[in-house]
């Protein structure tokens, strides 16, 4: 498709059409809860966010290793590798953090002198838990799909490395890994946006994100449309801002090979 | 026709837990019982989650709330209320010895955990500002999470918060340390059958009702079930 | 039906090689001698061994048994576990072996991600640990030598067959390597860009460098190699000097073999 | 009256008949797979609707499928349904009454089959696409020139010819859709994660209704991952490397 | 430079046509007449619109432009519209015609997921509206015909391409075509497999079928056409008897063409 298709005539309608919906949505509907809880929402956006980055970060650091040892073995932890995603990508993310909060968290306090120990004033933050959800599950999903990636690198790549003498860990660091992940960069725009999307279960382990403001906003206000219209929007703009990141990302690097 | 009574889904006891077949069992759904009975009513229990009980009342789910839910100024904006007919104080619990009291300097620097979308939270957020506050789904949540050690107390009716220092649990780490102070614009006017706007009629067979069984005794036979004092307050 | 030893010190020197995938014994005792500044082209038909022979050499594939397995002037110890299988018993020696020994590739295998200079800086850098100016300098210098210099900013991907194969010579020789490996190096190429590839490969030849090369160019092996050695099933049917094995051959397989390839 | 779940081992929690909480699992989790199957059904259908108005259609459809499939793939299910549960049936009586129609009602159930068909149809729409490029053209064109009617030649040709391509997609699309039922809690319909939520709640034993709602999602996973496996052999019959 | 009219009924009948594809025109201009009975062979260059004239007879592709369009003795009208370019005016009649004339690919196009008897039967059933009985035993006489009949519960993709192309014509004859067209049914086939495909067609010309062949092989098609038409740049250059064409050419390039060919 022509990039100038953009200002194609029905697109400019179908432009006009939108900006139309919006302004009728912004001067028909009720927004005057918007100035009082602007800086709640502001501050749970910076949750939401900071759940998804730090989760995405450790996540990845998770999946390399889960991938890598499906690929090269040894044996037990291959094995100990695929149940763990098969277990994660087999269950809801729900259940899985309600297993983390309510289920493990109330087995703690049943722990003899835990509540003594510097992990304690962690453990009964609600936020640690969303986010070890959130990592497991990303973890899971992305140890599949570098699984994936390790495998796909050509073979006869990794024996010229091998050939030259390189160490194994250096091959890894030099070669492997560098071609796995450009290989799963295309993708991996999609999987941020996934795990963007599982972000506001954690409203449901008392963890004040986007999602849960939105659902105080309704249960103070009761005002039904706007803030879930307001809501999604909110949602569409951090998925769109992720699949530019990855466009500008995917320019920069050799298109081919 | 018949009349569809929403119930939360979540545990609330003793006013309304399920149980594995889903049936309902309480204080709260005896008394609607006993209330269908007298207003010869065909009522069906529909559960709805706490946190859409409201929309589902104006989304036309379900036509009465039945689920402790205070008669306040917010909430009269939107829907109308029955006459209410039960009305208890809001009190503070907390970990035994652990000096927290139910005044604002009592909890600064505090987490209270409440129920979201409850009364409770709209009162912590006004009154508690050097508090954290905790928002739960249930407050049977908050309950297993200040038994757990993980917030320092809870504030919630005083009838549920009773129950829940009844039970093992309660009894083995938890201890009142009082009502905080009322405010009626937030409290309310105690608890009543929400409605929507206009089923006047629906209304006043509520409120023919809830006077029939105070008077003739059936009121007092269920409350005696659950609780050793008067629940229907002044 | 081995050659008889000659002169100059060997750099290679493998005796009774077997190899066995599966239960299914490929290399039924290779004795292989490579000595310094000699051309070795080793030849046969599709599956008689070639690649699993040069594989071995450097240890890419590890023999099931050998008698002798001599590189570079050093023993190689092997040991066997059931757990593992035979490997090498001491890995950093297994390394620094590698590195004096290159490998070119069928395929290529140049590495997609780093642009050609990289490419032929990696293992300067990675392996020898030279400083990385040094190993531009180098890469810039044998990219030209191949004919590459202008290219040398762009990624594999972008590159013809012939210059991919040329690219990875240079990568190859960057690491001065006493004995260099070749695998059917022009066989994956279009015909019109296999004369480039044979032509860097003569000028090796020539400046006495010492290098055992798989192949299917008859003619090129006639012309370039001191020594070629015919592979049947698994084993060296037939070996002396290229005059020696296209004009004379000895053993009636030969004879077919160089029959089918003209 | 209150039954005193203190008392009870595990399996007394677990057993099937009340007070046991394991019939009520089990009907939860049915609950689950026909909502799960409901939406898949309708995703598939709006997939493959989707795929050929995205193939054939006329630019302004293209582009209307365009902003659905991306719309709906970015935003998260759970305020989709939400959306759906709460906005929707007003919103949706508001013009039914303004034409003096009879209000409708969207219950829980129809409600997440509605999400759940929805995003699946999204995300089918993209599996078919791509699927059905995959058929060599010749082939379809080899049905036209028989004279076939254009619905027969996708459902007799491009359509199984398809399959093998689009199988492994459908497959991540099933679990993925038998998964989002967990989010319908959040509006309090009973289905498995809510159902365990409760028995939680009533018996205190979190850990272990939590840990046996988690064992049937994954027994329900593996037995699709191995019908779909079934399923993939089928229709491979054809190509010679299955 | 269009033949003279000759006995017969025609069962083909355009003139004019013309076709473009995006501004391109490929067609300038084509007139084609094929009478009950007779095997016209289209020859030509590569590019010269021998294919796209085979596909708008079956009307694969529309034509952007034509005076009279003759199928079987009904005219086709066609109209045009901004949005959907040209069209066929009556699809039911345009999905008849197109079930009385059969097409044989190039590169087959047996539906994969088909045993080899399901695709005879295929179009037979759905198209026809044949009982399945009666299709399957069509299905049977035919592969049996083409010599398959050992090979009818295999998938197409377990067969060589001659097979393949056997059963493709097979399917071609299972709706009882009135016109069979051919699109060099042999040029994706291995040199040895080109024969049996071929011979199945000769059978076919000798049993009087109408058919139009677009082929390469010029002995083939010298052999078995009553008519040759040359194409060239869209444009029927010369056409004549098969005898007037390859022994006679009157036009340069025709005799160019010939050439080259052989
Ligand atoms: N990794 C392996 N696993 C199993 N068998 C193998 C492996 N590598 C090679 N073989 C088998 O060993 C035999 C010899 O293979 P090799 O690649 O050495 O032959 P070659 O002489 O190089 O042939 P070509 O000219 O086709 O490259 C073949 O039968 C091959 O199938
Ligand atoms: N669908 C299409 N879109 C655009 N151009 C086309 C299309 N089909 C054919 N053409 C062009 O039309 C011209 C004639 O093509 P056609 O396939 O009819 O040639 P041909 O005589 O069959 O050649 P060949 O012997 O190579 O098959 C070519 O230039 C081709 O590129
Ligand atoms: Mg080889
Ligand atoms: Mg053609």
């Amino acid at each position: 498709m022509p990039k100038s298709g953009l200002f194609q005539p029905h697109r400019i309608v179908m432009v006009l059409i939108a900006i139309a919906a919006l302004l009728a949505m912004a001067l028909n509907m009720d927004w005057s809860w918007l100035p009082k809880y602007a800086p709640h929402i502001l501050k749970a956006l910076w949750v939401t966010v900071a759940l998804l980055v730090s989760s995405i970060v450790a996540g990845i650091f998770l999946a390399i290793p889960i991938g890598l040892v499906q690929v090269t073995g040894p044996r037990p932890l291959a094995w100990l590798a695929l149940s763990f995603c098969t277990l994660i990508r087999g269950t809801p993310i729900l259940l899985q953090m309600w297993l983390l909060y309510y289920g493990l968290g109330s087995l703690f306090p049943y722990i003899p002198g835990l509540r003594q120990t510097w992990i304690w004033p962690w453990l009964i933050e609600a936020w640690p838990y969303a986010f070890v959800a959130l990592t497991l599950s990303f973890a899971g999903y992305e140890g599949e799909v570098m699984r994936g990636a390790f495998k796909g690198v050509p073979k006869g790549e990794l024996e010229a490395a091998t050939a030259m003498g390189m160490h194994p860990f250096t091959i890894l660091r030099r070669i492997w890994l560098p071609r796995a992940v450009q290989r799963v960069l295309p993708t991996l725009g999609g999987e941020f946006i996934l795990q963007l999307k599982a972000t506001p279960l954690v409203a449901t382990i008392a963890v004040v994100d986007v999602f849960a403001v939105f659902g105080r906003i309704r249960q103070e206000t009761f005002i039904v449309y706007e803030p879930l219209l307001m809501l999604a929007l909110i949602y569409l703009v951090l998925a769109g801002i992720i699949t530019l990141g990855f466009k500008l990302l995917e320019n920069k690097l050799p298109s081919r090979g | 026709e018949t009349v569809r009574i929403g119930v939360a889904t979540e545990a609330y006891p003793p006013f309304a837990t399920s149980d594995a077949s889903e049936n309902y069992s309480g204080w709260e759904i005896d008394i609607i019982d006993a209330i269908c009975d007298e207003a010869a009513l065909d009522c069906e229990i529909v559960a709805t989650a706490w946190d859409g009980i409201i929309p589902s009342l104006l989304a036309d789910k379900i036509d009465v709330i039945a689920a402790s839910l205070s008669i306040n100024e917010e909430r009269l904006k939107v829907i109308d209320f029955s006459n209410k007919y039960y009305q208890t104080g809001a009190s503070i619990t907390a970990a035994v010895g652990s000096g927290v009291e139910p005044t604002p300097e009592g909890v600064a620097g505090r987490t209270i955990g409440v129920q979201s979308g409850s009364i409770h939270q709209t009162y912590a957020s006004q009154y508690f500002p050097d508090a954290t506050i905790r928002e739960y789904q249930t407050q049977d949540e908050a309950n297993q999470d200040l038994f757990a050690g993980r917030i320092d107390a809870t504030l919630a009716d005083v009838l549920v918060l009773a129950e829940f220092l009844s039970s093992d649990e309660g009894t083995a780490c938890c201890e009142d340390v009082g009502l905080v102070a009322n405010d009626e614009a937030i409290h309310g006017l105690g608890i009543g059958f929400g409605l929507r706007k206009g089923e006047d009629e629906l209304k006043q067979k509520l409120n023919e009702a809830i006077d029939a069984i105070r008077e003739n005794g059936t009121y007092d036979e269920i409350t005696a079930k659950y609780f050793d004092f008067n629940i229907f307050g002044e | 039906m081995q050659g008889e030893e000659q002169p100059g010190t060997p750099v290679i020197k493998v005796r009774d090689l077997h190899k066995t995938f599966d239960r299914h014994e490929v290399l039924k005792g290779i004795d292989l001698t490579a000595r310094v500044g000699e051309v070795t082209a080793l030849i046969g038909g599709s599956g008689s061994g070639k690649s699993t022979t040069l594989r071995c050499l450097n240890l890419l594939e590890i023999p099931t048994r050998t008698r002798t397995f001599k590189l570079l002037g050093e023993d190689v110890a092997f040991r066997s576990s059931i757990r593992k299988g035979v490997e090498v018993v001491d890995k950093r020696q297994l390394r620094r072996l590698r590195s004096r020994l290159a490998m070119v590739f069928q395929s290529f295998n140049l590495w997609p991600h780093l642009t050609l200079e990289k490419n032929v800086m990696e293992a300067q850098v990675q392996v020898l640990g030279r400083a990385k100016d040094e190993a531009r300098e180098t890469a810039r210098r044998l990219l030209d030598r191949v004919g590459l210099s202008d290219r040398r900013d762009m990624y594999p991907s972008y590159l013809s067959g012939g210059q991919q194969q040329r690219g990875a010579i240079a990568r190859a020789l960057a690491v001065d390597p006493e004995v260099m490996l070749f695998d059917e190096p022009t066989s994956a190429l279009d015909p019109e860009l296999v004369g480039e590839v044979l032509s860097v490969m003569k000028e090796l030849a020539e400046e006495g460098r010492t290098m055992i090369i798989v192949t299917h160019e008859m003619k090129f092996a006639a012309e370039v190699a001191d020594k070629v050695m015919f592979l049947n099933a698994g084993r060296v049917e037939e070996e002396g000097t290229s005059d020696q094995v296209f004009n004379a051959p000895r053993s009636e397989r030969l004879k077919q073999f160089i029959q089918t390839i003209n | 009256m209150a039954v005193n779940y203190k008392e009870m081992s595990a399996a007394e929690l677990l057993a099937l008949a009340p007070p046991g909480w394991g019939g009520a699992l089990l009907d939860g989790l049915l609950v689950s797979v026909q909502v799960a199957l409901s939406g898949y059904v309708i995703g598939l259908g709006i997939g493959l609707a989707g795929a050929n108005l995205k193939r054939t259609g006329g630019p302004v459809v293209r582009d209307l499928m365009a902003v659905y499939t991306t719309m709906v793939r970015a935003i998260p299910e759970l305020v989709l349904i939400l959306l759906a549960y709460f906005a929707l049936p007003t919103f949706i009586n508001q013009i039914l009454t303004g034409f003096g129609f009879e209000r409708v009602e969207i219950s829980g159930f129809a409600a997440g089959v509605i999400v759940i068909g929805f995003v699946q149809g999204a995300y089918a729409t993209e599996v078919f696409r791509g699927a059905i490029g995959s058929v060599p053209f010749g082939q379809i064109e080899a049905a036209q020139s028989f004279g076939m009617h254009p619905f027969k030649v996708f459902y007799r040709v491009t359509l199984p010819i398809m399959l093998p391509a689009a199988l492994p997609g459908l497959s991540n699309l099933w679990l993925i859709a038998a998964k989002d039922t967990a989010l319908l809690a959040v509006v309090g319909f009973t289905e498995l994660t809510l159902v365990a939520r409760q028995a939680a709640g009533a018996t205190k034993h979190y850990f272990l209704f939590l840990m046996a709602a988690g064992a049937l999602y994954l027994i329900l996973t593996l037995l699709s991952v191995w019908g779909f496996k079934l399923i993939e052999n089928r229709v491979n019959r054809g190509a010679r490397h299955a």
